[in-house]
């Protein structure tokens, strides 16, 4: 690229992005989107609207919305806008390096992906260019019980308040390679049984005697019997689904499903006892045969209540949106494709008081898009995490694209 | 963008030309039209046709005989015996080509445990006989695939070796199993930098040095010339002569290479970093050999160089460009992984395609991620790649690079009945595609592939 | 299905399947009466049936109706509106019953070789009776390879590469649902006693079993264990409740419970053993232990005839025309090769000993799945030329295999009130060229042949 | 040992069976006369009521109408059905302990016959089914595995069992790797190479020096002249169309082994004449229905099909089995009777001694008490080379004696 043409460039970026601040960190805390078609996810969509951002958070979003004086407003006309996307399985920032499995300890739900993460890889940055603001990152798949996942946001300048949700959601994997795979969790949830009884008899007796001994892994485990914390178990036939759902019975603990390739197959005794299923990623990468894509749609006809996930790096995080769209030709309707990346994941989650929707004092986590936000054809104009830009095609586009 | 207008007027221009010739040969079939024996006729009508050729007929016509297109335009008599599908409202598009898979080749059967086996053929490969152990018999065209409007793929060996072997050309469905070979050996191929395999179950001897790998590549093609130098040796000897000195024995791997050295076919190289791919323009210059480089993630770094030397590049899946091992992918990759690769290489005046490096995943595919190539062409137009030449990506710019434009990649008359009817514009996420017809043979259609 | 005493106890025993059983039930308690309404009533008219329950009938009538058997036999009034199947000239039976298979579950998921006892893994958790996997339709599929055999009911075992697998179960090959497939679960502790469990020796940290030895002593362990756990649940059971407030009850132990239904005979041992020496080992322990017994494979078994005769313990013979289920078609090993006789199931009918013919069906790599059950009526009819008669052989792979299965209540003969299990074959049953026509599963169609050699 | 045992117990019941035929019918000691049966010649008609007459071990009439001299042993027959001996085609009986010799992956040299066991009961058990002869070789481990032996399956004398030593190179073809086929296809031009540098010093004048001999190689001269030919373990239909290729490149005689996916590409196979071994089926493997019924598809579609145990796949004894099963699924009794027969023996080329009832034939004998293909009919006596090998009675007796 010529001199000229970068001088020019960088000069129209600076421009552009004079309204919102001259860097991503230091900006002002109010400003306003307009003129985009805004899909709140928590209505129907609104053309021509207003968004305002105050301290990061929504102040305002719709038609009439009266704009406070002075300050910047940015022109989005003929944009859409839609919340920052949230991958409900990734292992982001857990992978390198191959911090994901502790092989050895194939019961380990005490574990926490946070003690393993990882801030230095690049993935962050590309799975904000594609839109994803919040991801719950995890470990992975290799043992029974993994240990528990993170929620956290993909950008912001301190680490601390970047995380939604610190631990929880205790991963869990049936590969059905081998039978004693169900009786080895069965047997961890009876004894967490145990071991909750004892601390409840503890704690209403007179605390005379000295207290149980803890353990970590049947406290983690306690919490999701009492109700507190949330089951996903990696999962992939049909039989073991109907396996986890008998022992969801017996134990009333909150499930999710991950993957489920074939929870289609069962859709109706999923739907029945409200466990929500985080779809096999449906990204490009990923040969899925045409039944299971076909099979999303009679999952949510069924009523069951869908998320989309990356299970990056299995597929890139930053393709997530993609997900939605592949959904969307297999069938699903668009609202509902929007929802299984944004407020459904989010409210798996746990985390929908603050993201997945773009609502009054939710944070303002959103993606501006230049034409239809499903499209492939559609390229991500601007992300802002928490009120800042985290990223500008306009300015990213040309870097590192010089030539040798 | 205004360079893409000048352009397109220059083509308008170039393309009138065969139009013209086109409407003669219209009017020359209307003179000579015998009632022929052959059964299939097909005629498409009223569909927007992208004829690939820089022409767009909205409401046009596709006459496809005797399994050759017989006639593309506006609209005129359709033939009494013809099969009439109307595409009224859909788009009609040439066949989608996969400039690079692993299509119909088992996971284990691609890698060889030894870094140079250019004697290797994949055409020996090539599976088209549906599940193994069950089904009908006979060509079973892959529902999976062709629902993605492949209707030709290029197969390579496995990237576990120096030198591969030697790719072919393929149609995914056919009469006969030798009528779907569009070329073969369409070339060799070959990885840089490339991470050996081991014998099945033995772990993988580790990378050689670059160093050592051009070292080799470099000696193998020496010894080719030097083995060609000895048959014309030969050749050349009067009989008494020949009587006498011994005739030298055959070489399976030097004889394919002799095809290289000739030009007859180029090397296909996968190369992603820039320093490999300049070692790849290096030795295909030092022999004279066609270049084509395969993957290519830094290749806009040295697009000026290879604009100006016309290698044209294969480039992967822009959703996932270093394929699976995106698992094991360093910074240094990841960084190196740029969006507008396709975009950037096309502007400079680079000829590229793209492909869909299908690989197995697990046992839950078939290598068809071609099925999505359409789709991959779209995200590359989301990042500066105009939706024209997305699409000769993937249809005549392919068939270009493969060498096989005489016969695919465009709506053309003469050219195979290589036919992709979509429920809308090819680069939309709700297109579907409707039929897919592959030389004049109906191999696909939606409604039936659904039941 | 199960006897009321025996369904009783287990509720009480199977904690954790009560939750489950109780809250299916709750929501499918209507389902199957008013499905079993919408199913037609279907009278299967002019064949030879052959109920295995006495003397064949010429021109018989066998009439399904909600699912059941509502009557068979020559003069029989059929109810107004019935569909009226032509059975002329053919042949009409109960379903085949496998009563040894490994049916629906993957090679690799069968066995934990790593752990030579775990008798509180569960087979039926691993059968997948979905079909083609990531393929298909929802629901449970019904699997046309397998019902082209007339297979309506098969016993899946978990691995016999271990001392103690696991519990089997018997299941129908087609069921709306979980609920209505399983016909018995668990059905039995499946155990191996031999060569197969066996681990590979090594010089340093070799774990049992290494030897016979060492697998009956896992197998003795593992039987006291159960003994103490369950007095200790008795224990604590007869404490009043100021003293079980006091203490904690024994905690819970899924292998353990299991296994104390054995103690109790709710469910026999299905021992696979075949040197006679470790039939002789399998009934020396379990008359240690006063549990049931059934024999697997047996290749031996006809040289105890009279033991196990006496004893009333079953035998459930590997397929005949290949008689050895372990390892490879022809054994590896010369003295097992020896203990093969293609007269030892004539010779253990004569001595009064319970016998079965099961397929052992198991997956083969790529080339098939576990059902050669499909050609159970020929292995039956390669007996015939050993001294069995037609209806032994017959019985073997119906009536028999249900009794030592333990559904014979339900299925197994075409008698009132059974389940209507029923197959129509075009010809003789034990003849080659004879194919099955239909299949009904609980007076369900769910297989019809199309096309086919003839 | 148990061999040697079974032999002298056989030997014994023939001699007590025999012994009031032979007072009574005074010397003919070697001329026996099979009378009664319905006898399935394979290649000719059926023929009911049928005497079959046997002399000096070959077979010297069969029909309704013929002479039996006089001393001649008459057994009569009535009511029981006689096929030729069966043939099993491939087979690994007594080499499978020796079958694979992994580390020379081209080797056509190596020789079945070297490693093979005669000591297994196999041997006895699969005559005891009516399966005479076998072509036993190596295993499928190697791209060139080595040469079969074609031995019958039961004889006092051990050379005189064997009716081919060596020869018939087998080859594997899995298609693990892309390797496979370049490799045989370059072992074939050396051997090809080879024969040339050979046939020039044969027909030259012998003058240079003699070129050197080299084992594998040379055992792939035969079938580059036609005169042997490949056994090809083979199972995929894209391999099949490859090989193919080779044949019609280098021209030799093939056969394809297993051949699973032969039906997807049967006009192909058929064009070219290349005769089939499929698979094993008897009750074991519980492949596909549709690769079952794939060879009635072969059948129609005119190729020469024969079937296999592959013992130990399959034991030996479920030959006759396997020609049922096929039966079941389409194809008409008397082709099912001649893919266990006749067309192993042509193409194995030793139909000039077996395979079919025919005068002049070596006469190895099945005689059963029912229909021949039925799982539920028995073998009640077998005759290899005239004599007689098993008497079911013998069976029957100890079955009820002892324990």
């Amino acid at each position: 690229m010529s001199v000229i043409k970068r001088v020019v460039f960088v000069s129209l970026v600076i421009v552009y992005l004079a309204g919102v601040s001259t860097s991503s960190g230091n900006q002002e805390t109010t400003f306003v989107l307009k003129g985009a078609r805004v899909h709140t996810v928590a209505g129907p969509p609104i053309d021509n609207a207003t968004i305002v951002i105050e301290n990061g958070k929504i102040a305002a979003v719709g038609q009439n919305v009266t704009i406070p004086a002075g300050v910047k407003i940015i022109d989005v006309t003929g944009k859409e806008i839609i919340p920052g996307l949230i991958d409900d399985h990734s292992h982001m920032g857990a992978y390198v390096p191959n911090d994901l499995n502790e092989m050895p300890q194939p019961i380990g739900p005490e574990n926490r992906a946070i003690d393993a993460l990882h801030m230095g890889t690049p993935d962050w940055n590309e799975a904000v260019k594609g839109g994803v603001t919040t991801i719950v990152t995890g470990p992975g798949s290799g043992e029974r019980m993994g240990g528990q996942s993170v929620t956290i946001k993909t950008f912001g300048k301190d680490l601390e308040k970047r995380i939604l949700k610190e631990a929880g959601e205790l991963k869990m994997a049936i590969n059905g390679i081998n039978l004693s795979h169900i009786p080895t969790i069965h047997s961890n949830f009876l004894k967490a049984k145990e071991y909750l009884k004892k601390w409840e008899k503890y704690e209403s007796g007179d605390k005379k005697e000295p207290p149980p001994p803890r353990d970590l892994a049947m406290e983690a485990l306690a919490k999701a019997l009492k109700g507190e914390e949330v089951v996903r178990v990696h999962i992939m036939w049909a039989n073991d689904i109907m396996s986890f759902l008998k022992l969801k019975d017996e134990f009333g603990f909150e499930l999710q499903f991950i993957h489920a390739p074939e929870a289609w197959k069962v859709a109706d005794e999923i739907a029945k006892r409200n466990v929500p299923v985080i779809c096999m990623p449906i990204e490009l990468a990923i040969n899925v045969p045409e039944s299971l894509l076909r099979g999303i749609v009679t999952l949510h006809k069924a009523g069951v209540k869908l998320a989309m996930h990356s299970d990056h790096p299995v597929s890139p995080e930053k393709w997530f949106r993609i997900n939605a769209s592949m959904a969307i030709r297999y069938g699903l309707p668009k609202e509902a494709a929007l929802k299984a990346v944004t407020i459904n994941p989010a409210e798996m989650a746990k985390v929908a008081d603050r993201v997945g929707s773009i609502e009054k004092g939710k944070d303002a986590d959103l993606v501006v898009l230049d034409g239809p936000w499903y499209e492939a054809t559609t390229p991500v104009d601007m992300v802002l995490v928490d009120g800042l830009l985290a990223y500008d095609r306009h300015q990213d586009e040309h870097m590192a694209e010089e030539e040798l | 963008m205004r360079q893409d207008k000048k352009k397109r007027q220059k083509q308008m221009l170039k393309k009138m030309f065969p139009f013209i010739s086109l409407s003669f040969g219209i009017l020359l079939l209307a003179v000579f039209a015998v009632h022929s024996a052959e059964p299939e006729v097909i005629a498409i009508k009223d569909g927007k046709i992208l004829t690939m050729t820089g022409k767009v007929y909205e409401k046009g016509l596709v006459i496809i005989k005797n399994g050759k297109i017989d006639k593309v335009g506006k609209g005129g008599r359709i033939p009494r015996d013809a099969k009439v599908i109307d595409a009224q409202g859909k788009y009609v598009m040439p066949g989608v080509i996969d400039a690079m898979t692993y299509f119909g080749i088992r996971p284990f059967s691609r890698n060889v445990p030894q870094p140079v086996t250019p004697q290797n053929r994949i055409a020996d490969a090539y599976y088209i006989f549906g599940d193994l152990f069950t089904g009908e018999g006979g060509i079973q065209a892959e529902a999976e695939l062709l629902c993605g409007g492949i209707t030709t793929v290029y197969i390579a060996p496995g990237s576990g070796q120096l030198i591969g072997g030697q790719g072919a050309v393929l149609k995914t469905n056919g009469r006969t199993y030798d009528g779907m070979v569009v070329s073969d050996p369409a070339s060799i191929d070959m990885t840089m930098a490339y991470a050996p395999v081991g014998q099945f179950g033995a772990p993988p001897p580790p990378r050689p040095t670059r160093m050592a790998s051009m070292a080799l590549l470099r000696t193998t093609l020496m010894g080719a010339k030097a083995y060609a130098q000895k048959i014309e040796g030969y050749k050349g000897k009067s009989a008494e002569e020949k009587e006498k000195a011994p005739k030298p024995p055959r070489d399976l791997g030097n004889e394919a290479l002799i095809k290289l050295l000739n030009g007859e076919i180029p090397a296909r190289v996968e190369a992603d970093y820039v320093d490999d791919i300049l070692a790849a323009v290096r030795v295909a210059e030092e022999f004279g050999l066609k270049l084509i480089i395969d993957s290519g993630l830094g290749a806009y770094k040295v697009r000026g160089l290879l604009a100006e030397k016309k290698i044209p590049v294969v480039l992967g899946p822009v959703s996932h460009p270093i394929g699976f091992t995106h698992y094991n992918a360093s910074h240094e990759v990841q960084e190196l992984e740029n969006e507008r690769n396709a975009a950037l290489l096309t502007e400079a005046g680079v000829k590229i395609a793209l492909g869909s490096h299908s690989y197995n995943y697990g046992g839950s595919g078939k290598h068809t991620q071609g099925r999505w190539l359409l789709l991959e062409a779209a995200l590359a137009s989301s990042f500066g790649l105009s939706e024209e030449d997305a699409l000769k990506a993937v249809t005549i710019n392919a068939a270009e690079i493969l060498g096989v434009s005489d016969r695919i990649g465009s709506l053309e008359k003469g050219k195979d009945g290589d036919v992709v009817i979509l429920s809308g514009h090819p680069l939309k996420i709700e297109s579907l595609v409707e039929h897919v017809i592959i030389d004049g043979l109906i191999s696909y259609s939606r409604e039936k592939a659904n039941q | 299905m199960f006897r009321r005493r025996q369904f009783t106890r287990q509720l009480q025993a199977v904690g954790w399947v009560l939750p489950a059983v109780l809250s299916v039930a709750a929501l499918l308690l209507a389902l199957p009466i008013l499905q079993a309404q919408d199913k037609p009533v279907i009278a299967i008219q002019g064949g030879t049936v052959l109920t295995m329950a006495g003397d064949a009938i010429e021109g018989g009538t066998v009439v399904l109706w909600q699912g059941k058997i509502a009557a068979v036999g020559k003069q029989v009034s059929i109810p107004d509106g019935a569909q009226i199947i032509d059975a002329t000239g053919k042949y009409v039976m109960p379903g085949i019953v496998d009563a040894m298979t490994y049916y629906g579950i993957r090679p690799f998921a069968l066995n934990d070789r790593a752990k030579p006892v775990t008798p509180e893994n569960k087979v039926i958790l691993a059968y997948y009776p979905f079909g083609k996997r990531m393929h298909g339709e929802k629901g449970i599929v019904k699997d046309q390879e397998i019902l082209s055999g007339g297979v309506t009911t098969v016993y899946i075992a978990p691995g016999d590469q271990q001392v103690i697998g696991g519990q089997g179960a018997v299941v129908k090959t087609y069921g709306a649902d979980y609920q209505a497939f399983t016909l018995r679960e668990p059905a039995a502790i499946d155990m191996c006693i031999g060569d197969p469990p066996k681990q590979e020796p090594r010089y340093i940290g070799a774990k049992p079993p290494l030897t016979r030895m060492g697998i009956a002593t896992l197998l003795r362990k593992a039987l006291v264990g159960a003994q103490q756990y369950g007095q200790k649940l008795k224990d604590y059971d007869q404490k009043t409740d100021e003293e079980k407030e006091k203490a904690s009850p024994p905690p819970r132990n899924l292998g353990m419970e299991a296994m104390i239904k054995l103690l109790n005979k709710d469910i026999p041992a299905r021992i696979e053993s075949d040197f006679v020496d470790d039939i002789r080992t399998a009934i020396r322990i379990c008359d240690e232990f006063d549990i049931d017994l059934v024999i697997d494979s047996g290749l031996g078994a006809y040289k105890v005839k009279d033991i196990l005769a006496e004893k009333k313990i079953p035998v459930v013979l590997g397929p005949p025309i290949h008689p050895f289920v372990q390892g490879g078609e022809v054994s590896m090993s010369p003295d097992l090769y020896r203990e093969m006789d293609d007269y030892s199931a004539a010779k253990l009918l004569k001595a009064g000993v319970p016998v079965a013919l099961a397929s052992f069906g198991f997956s083969f790599g790529g080339f098939g799945y576990a059902t050669s059950g499909r050609w159970l009526l020929l292995e039956a009819a390669y007996l015939t030329g050993f001294n069995v008669s037609d209806e032994e052989a017959l019985k073997m792979i119906t009536i028999n295999a249900a009794q030592i299965l333990g559904v014979d209540d339900r299925v197994g003969s075409l008698e009132k009130g059974k389940d209507a299990d029923v197959i129509i074959l075009d010809g003789y049953p034990l003849h080659i060229k004879t194919w099955v026509d239909q299949v009904f599963i609980d007076g369900e169609n769910v297989y019809t042949r199309r096309g086919g050699a003839k | 040992m148990k061999s040697a045992i079974q032999t002298f117990m056989i030997l014994f019941f023939v001699a007590f069976l025999m012994a009031p035929l032979t007072f009574s019918a005074g010397e003919l000691e070697d001329t026996v006369a099979l009378k009664g049966a319905t006898v399935h010649t394979a290649e000719g008609p059926v023929i009911s009521d049928a005497i079959i007459l046997v002399k000096e071990g070959k077979i010297a009439a069969v029909g309704t109408d013929v002479d039996i001299p006089q001393g001649a042993k008459v057994i009569d027959c009535a009511g029981k059905e006689i096929i030729p001996g069966l043939i099993d085609e491939h087979s690994h009986i007594g080499a499978y302990f020796d079958a694979n010799e992994f580390s020379m992956p081209l080797g056509p040299e190596n020789r079945a016959i070297d490693g093979l066991n005669f000591e297994v009961p196999h041997w006895y058990d699969a005559m005891k089914a009516g399966v005479i002869t076998v072509i036993t070789g190596p295993g499928s481990g190697e791209r060139m595995g080595g040469q079969s032996v074609t031995i019958k399956t039961w004889g006092e004398d051990l050379k005189k069992r064997i009716l081919k030593e060596n020869r018939e190179a087998k080859m594997a073809v899995n298609a693990r790797d892309l390797s496979h086929i370049p490799n045989i296809r370059m072992k074939l031009i050396k051997a090809l190479e080879y024969k040339e540098k050979w046939d020039k010093y044969e027909q030259g004048d012998k003058k240079g020096p003699t070129p050197e001999r080299d084992l594998g190689l040379e055992a792939l001269v035969p079938v580059l002249k036609g005169e042997e030919k490949l056994r090809v373990h083979i199972h995929f239909a894209n391999d099949m169309m490859t090989f193919l290729k080779l044949k019609d490149e280098f021209g030799f005689d093939v056969t394809f082994i297993h051949s699973s996916e032969a039906y997807k590409v049967a006009p192909e196979i058929a064009k070219r004449n290349v005769p089939v071994i499929t698979l094993p089926l008897a009750t074991r493997i519980a492949i596909s229905e549709q690769l079952l019924f794939g060879i009635k598809k072969l059948y129609e579609a005119g190729v020469k099909v024969a079937l296999h145990t592959d013992h130990p796949v399959v034991h030996q004894r479920c030959l006759r089995i396997n020609a049922g099963m096929v039966i079941r699924y389409g194809v008409p009794e008397d082709a099912a009777l001649q893919m266990v027969t006749i067309n192993p023996a042509k193409s194995s080329k030793i139909a000039d001694r077996v395979g079919s009832i025919a005068v002049g034939k070596d006469a190895d004998l099945v005689v059963l008490d029912g229909t021949w293909y039925e799982p539920s009919t028995r073998v009640d006596m077998v005759f290899v080379d005239g004599l007689l090998a098993y008497d079911r009675m013998q069976d029957d007796k100890s079955a009820t004696e002892v324990d």
